[in-house]
């Protein structure tokens, strides 16, 4: 692959502009200016211009900093860890499972711990679904179970036996402290303790959720903001037929 | 302020409608007490404190009467004979209870004359109110000797986790110049059916509402009152399963405003319906009488549901709290309604919408201080656009005369808000209420147009609605899904072990003291 | 609409007044040209290009005319006698003459007939008139093929000082949701005296303004029009030496809007004022038959005065500029009158006063694209205030109907704009164009009340002070800085020299045609 | 002096939260997201957010980012170089001319260059001033001249030797491509090509402007954005007398 150095744009190819605000814990002064420079400097920028400084507590100088940065990335060597499927329309899916997969789908998911958001989860699985795009309760050919918000793990993997569900599909919303971290992490180590975690297709989803982190933490697969049930659709008729050899 | 023209009949018809639905839930409530107004009861007779094994004394007293079969005749007696045995103070007697020195709930049979006894409750009675009383004064001479500054008051959440960061925080945002400090409880507390113990600094979204925690930050708060000249109220919460306990720390801590709303609590964190009703009536008698500020949930609609479609279900919810509110004896000053900012902005005319909906409530509690919410399901990640959708609400707020302003953060689709997101807040809060300050009063909404029609289209589904609830009744109608598409049945959700039938023996003399005395108007 | 109730004999009065003060300069108008409107002849006759020392040939040959005393008598007549010599088109007879081998303004003693000069002076101007027609035609053939937006237009600024640079810019804000380009010029281009020429790439705070770079933004616009399914304008600059030349220029590559005011000039720039009302008048007549929108910059009063003490200034030069652009065939579709969103955010009530003068003016010219400048001077270097600023100007502009919406920047007390300041500008204007579309016709300004009266101060202020300028008339008003408080003389600033009197023999046949065809209407 | 090491406070201290925006020339995609937290690591920042992506030009994303910014710098090093003078008020100010000086103090401004914007000088030497803080005009011991704007070196320096001015002020607003820059050291080099610069207090000004840029390009000192005319007039009076052995 050829090189392709990249910097931020302000106004001029590779002027490497970054608007920069933060707030540094001492007093507004010409000193807590300099400071606010050097530190930025030390980020490796030039050319720092302290736009503006502003007390916005007692000893807290609140600052709004224009620089140049100095590196550039070789955008040839990134590579994202995207999720890798065709994405279908409704009448597709529904289809393809009925055709290929002889049965109805099982899915079964939740907002688990103590999170209390249901409104993500709700989208991709209640029937009116999000942004014109149907939810899962909605396909013919799948028989969708959404369990709620604050379910334990020990509760979603009980659900999941039960109904013997093709695919798990988790919800995380709070992610102040890691939270989410911990939660994905308890509920992968619970199927892997019960030796079941090879039965499911295990999908991670949420505002603050990448295919990258979830791929990390041993899901199969991780959804973002935008995600459109569809999508999720796609996704899991496609790796079920494909695990099925189809 | 401009004005639309509602009709005072309709009006009169909806608030009828809505106190028959709120009476038939008071039936309910006047047979029924729960493990929580009994653990309340006990605070404000002056039981703190923590067992070894962190357990809360009033949850540790309660579940020995439970245990012995005794809860339905209430916790009052049992203590007040309890006292009379200890010879001690509440606490100390609280803790003799505990280490099982003495036999609690069986004590009163015979041992003390039943007369002595109820003169025991009713001095204990007596000095609960006594605080109560002493809350609303203290309250009250601080608004006097530190201005009180005028309406839209400006609401700033800090929610570190961390009492004492939250402390910094807090003293920050006063200074940059918020009116009423929130502080957002820890994840999920409204499901801990106890009160966590003293100072905490280590929370999930939040920090845990302790009676400690409430008084750190009370101090803290007293402290930026005075170096910035204004007094600066305190929030916290109370919906959840402990909504009458945590009423009673607040008071006793001199708190301004509890957010305080069973629909909340049923609807979002599922908790049982008869329980949280029960308990909502003795922890809004407690802010009545220490003149605490309630908060309702209504904007919650709005966030899970459409704010166009769901519009007339927050009217309505507005009209239920109102009348359960005055069945508590809250006056209209103490009832900060809820409701939100949240049409999609890809709305035309979203604003028109958003300034009817403000308007209307405005119009039918026109003496309530409206706890108005940003936008913040809309919200996007990009901070420039969510800081002008913060700039609109600033402005349908003053334009409205809301009362209890929310201050919207423009990084609300990313994190809780850091200094510095708080700081921008408010700043363009102040920018927005300077330049519009009047405006409400120099403009008039045009008869017959976009805004008049769609406040009426609200009002009238909203009748519409309360019609058909007071039918089946308040209950019936949630187990329906009726609100927010959310159903919980009678017998579901957290907390309904906690409920018990009252027998002939039961009493509870400070909500009795309470209920005689009325509204106290000082 | 809102509407304000102003009084319709009172507005006909102060048209009146400024009629009278416009027709006073007419005189001097008539009776002077200067070296600007003779390039500009020379320029609508097909002259362009430059001569080895980098000077344009309409410099070098009305220099020629000025050495040999032969100016006053035009350079039409000149320059029909040098193609009648020549016997080739007007390009190559310029060069001719710049080369020395046709005697300029000495031909047409004696060698060609009055009345073949005449003829040919004729053809000239007839095939410079059609250049403007065929500019209007494209504009509007091209405004029928893409949709034209709704007002207010989002006008949006480049300035890279690289044209190339301006084209990705301009591409990119037009995808963003511009309606309007404008190509900032480079700094005190207005004080050169002649058309820089070609494609330039270096700038200061803005790019040159050169026919060549027109053509190569027109050329990305067109393309930005198709793919945006929406006719994007473009805009560049007129005000200052080269008035006339510059509407010369805009019209051949299909310009959309010029600033073009001489009242600007004057304070701003301290040009001459005979100079620039004489270049005014017949760059004016250019931009009617073109149909390109002029721009005025009553704005700038504002940015250096105080806005609400400078109000009525803004009112009044915006009536003396209506009237002279009648005096020069514009239309309302063409005034885009300028006015500014300037009031000091700390004063109370701000917003309304804002609110007062955009209404004021948009009930003064009802049919004119108001150019509509945002927040300036009080922009603060933190942006996130500014963005607000920006939200509320947006609203005004909206809720008043203004017609040109030059995009208000978070960044505007900082930098000329970035890419992403553009980005997050034009999205803000997005949100609040959307979601408060039709406030203005939904809301009513209370009869009586501060915006109601403030509008009208403003029209009383600008009533006397007409008044009183028509008096002494425009220029000894000037002279006595009751503009901005700016005082120019008459025979001060810069370009005097280049005005002369007509002589009996002078000539300007584009002009005649021009006047003597009027408004055409297609 | 003690270590006094310090960091950007999002909401605990030293967590070193830093929000940035900035453009990538690249199209919106995962991989640009990518790319965005791959740029902000190389400038020194770890547990990096890209919040939000969006398109905004053909090939152009812009990214709001929040990170935590790993250097701490030791406030302790930071010196400012400050305007070293008392201030004082009006009286004050033309009292000690008055008794100190013995003479009225002449003093000359303008915007030089081809810089057209005067409101920053004119806030400083015009009578009504500026913030309620007289201008220099109304100053009764000094005999001030506002030359106004675009006004060359060469106009400028022949004043203030015409007037024998003890103080000039000049002002810079547009910094754009360094004009500020050029037009300072243009007129420093000018006075000491005609070995004049000793004769007069020079000082610069204007809302990009510090003092220590000032010093840097050799004059004895600059005032930025929020400047009163009684710093100015402080800082002249006391330098003159300073210089005059008073
Ligand atoms: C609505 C809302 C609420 C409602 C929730 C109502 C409900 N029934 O869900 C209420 C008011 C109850 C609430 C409460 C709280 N909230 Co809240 N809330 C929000 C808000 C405004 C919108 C979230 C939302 O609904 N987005 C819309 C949906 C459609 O988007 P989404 O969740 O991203 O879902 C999409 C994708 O991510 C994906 N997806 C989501 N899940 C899944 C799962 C799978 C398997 C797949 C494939 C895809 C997928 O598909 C969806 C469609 O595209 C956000 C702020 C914001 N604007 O983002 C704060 C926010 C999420 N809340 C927050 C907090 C802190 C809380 C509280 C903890 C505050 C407190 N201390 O009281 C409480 C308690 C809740 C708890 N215990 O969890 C924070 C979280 C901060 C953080 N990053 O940790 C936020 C960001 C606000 C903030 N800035 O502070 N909240
Ligand atoms: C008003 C204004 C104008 C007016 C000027 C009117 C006038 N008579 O001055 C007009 C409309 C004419 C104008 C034109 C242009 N402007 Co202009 N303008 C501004 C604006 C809005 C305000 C500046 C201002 O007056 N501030 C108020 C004064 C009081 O503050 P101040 O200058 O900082 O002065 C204080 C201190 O700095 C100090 N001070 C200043 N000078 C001195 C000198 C001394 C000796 C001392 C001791 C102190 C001192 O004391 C003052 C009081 O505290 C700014 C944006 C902004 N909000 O800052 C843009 C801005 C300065 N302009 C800008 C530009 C680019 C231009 C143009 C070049 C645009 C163009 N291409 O057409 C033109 C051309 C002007 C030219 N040739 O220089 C840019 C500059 C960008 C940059 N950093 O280089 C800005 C920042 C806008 C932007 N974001 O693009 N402008
Ligand atoms: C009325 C009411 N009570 C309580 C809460 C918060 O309670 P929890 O601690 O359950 O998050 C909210 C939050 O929106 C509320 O609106
Ligand atoms: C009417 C008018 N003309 C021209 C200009 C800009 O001209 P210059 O090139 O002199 O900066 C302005 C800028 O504000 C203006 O308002």
């Amino acid at each position: 692959m050829t090189e392709e150095l990249i910097k931020p744009y302000g106004d001029t190819l590779n002027d490497g502009i970054v608007q920069l605000t933060f707030t540094l814990p001492v007093e507004n002064s010409p000193r807590a200016k300099k400071a606010a420079e050097a530190y930025v400097a030390q980020l490796n920028f030039e050319n720092i211009s302290v736009a503006s400084a502003e007390k916005i507590a007692e000893n807290f100088t609140m600052f709004v900093v224009y620089a140049r940065a100095i590196p550039a990335i070789d955008y040839s060597e990134i590579e994202a860890v995207e999720v890798k499927t065709e994405f279908m329309d409704f009448y597709t899916i529904n289809d393809l499972i009925k055709d290929k997969a002889n049965r109805k789908l099982n899915v079964v998911g939740a907002t688990i711990g103590t999170d209390a958001h249901t409104v993500g989860i709700d989208a991709i699985m209640n029937m009116k679904g999000y942004n014109m795009d149907y939810g899962l309760e909605r396909y013919p050919e799948i028989n969708a179970l959404n369990m709620g918000a604050q379910v334990t793990s020990e509760d979603m993997m009980e659900k999941a036996l039960e109904m013997e569900a093709d695919a798990i599909l988790v919800s995380q919303t709070v992610t102040q402290k890691d939270a989410h971290i911990r939660n994905f992490t308890e509920f992968m180590e619970l199927l892997e303790a019960e030796n079941i975690r090879h039965r499911f297709i295990v999908i991670a989803g949420g505002p603050r959720i990448t295919n990258e982190l979830a791929v990390e933490l041993g899901y199969d697969a991780g959804f973002g903001p935008g995600t459109l049930p569809s999508h999720v659709a796609s996704y899991i008729v496609n790796t079920h037929l494909k695990r099925k050899g189809k | 302020m401009a004005n639309i023209p509602l009709d005072m009949e309709q009006i009169a018809r909806v608030k009828q409608y809505a106190g028959e639905i709120a009476d038939q839930v008071q039936n309910l409530i006047q047979q029924n007490s729960s493990v929580c107004v009994e653990r309340a009861i006990l605070r404000l007779y002056g039981v703190d404190g923590v067992n070894e094994s962190k357990t809360p004394l009033p949850n540790r007293l309660v579940e020995i009467l439970q245990e012995n079969g005794s809860l339905p005749s209430g916790v009052s007696r049992a203590f007040a004979a309890a006292m009379l045995e200890s010879g001690r103070d509440p606490q100390t007697t609280a803790e003799l209870i505990e280490q099982g020195k003495i036999d609690f709930g069986k004590t009163d049979t015979g041992k003390f004359s039943p007369g002595a006894i109820r003169e025991k409750e009713s001095e204990l009675a007596k000095n609960a109110v006594d605080t109560l009383d002493k809350s609303r004064k203290n309250k009250k001479e601080k608004q006097e000797q530190f201005s009180v500054p005028p309406q839209p008051w400006r609401y700033m959440i800090v929610a570190t986790g961390n009492i004492y960061e939250d402390r910094t925080q807090a003293a920050a945002a006063a200074m940059a110049g918020s009116d009423i400090i929130a502080v957002i409880r820890s994840t999920a507390q409204s499901l801990l059916d106890y009160v966590p113990y003293g100072a905490t600094t280590e929370g999930f979204g939040g920090t845990f509402a302790t009676q400690e925690n409430f008084a750190i930050m009370r101090k803290a708060l007293d402290k930026a009152s005075e170096e910035n000249k204004r007094y600066i109220r305190l929030v916290n919460y109370a919906s959840g399963l402990c909504m009458a306990e945590i009423a009673a720390c607040a008071a006793i801590e001199d708190l301004d405003m509890l957010l305080n709303d069973s629909m909340y609590g049923i609807l979002f964190r599922d908790i049982n319906m008869k329980r949280t009703f029960i308990d909502q009536y003795f922890s809004r008698l407690i802010c009545s009488r220490a003149k605490i500020i309630i908060n309702t949930g209504e904007d919650n609609y709005l966030t899970t549901f459409d704010a166009v479609e769901s519009a007339y279900t927050v009217t309505a919810s507005q009209l239920i709290n109102e009348a359960m509110g005055k069945n508590a004896l809250l006056t209209d000053d103490l009832l900060g309604l809820g409701h939100a900012f949240e049409i999609n902005p890809k709305k035309e005319n979203a604003f028109l919408m958003e300034l009817a909906h403000a308007q209307l409530a405005r119009q039918l509690f026109p003496d309530a201080p409206l706890k108005y919410m940003p936008p913040t399901k809309y919200k996007k990640t990009d901070i420039f656009y969510s800081h002008c959708m913060d700039t609109m609400f600033n402005l349908a707020s003053v334009t409205t005369g809301q009362g209890i302003h929310l201050a919207g953060i423009l990084t609300e689709a990313i994190h809780t808000p850091l200094m510095q997101d708080r700081f921008q807040a408010l700043s363009g809060i102040d920018y927005v209420f300077n330049i519009a300050k009047d405006l409400g009063s120099e403009i008039e909404f045009k008869k017959e147009g976009v805004i008049a029609k769609r406040a009426q289209q609200v009002l009238n589904e909203a009748e519409a609605f309360l019609a058909d609830l007071k039918e089946g009744g308040l209950m019936s109608g949630i187990s329906a899904g009726k609100f927010a598409d959310i159903k919980r049945t009678e017998e579901g959700g957290k907390g309904l072990t906690g409920v018990f039938e009252k027998d002939p023996a039961y009493s509870n003399p400070i909500m009795a003291l309470l209920e005689e005395e009325g509204v106290i108007h000082d």
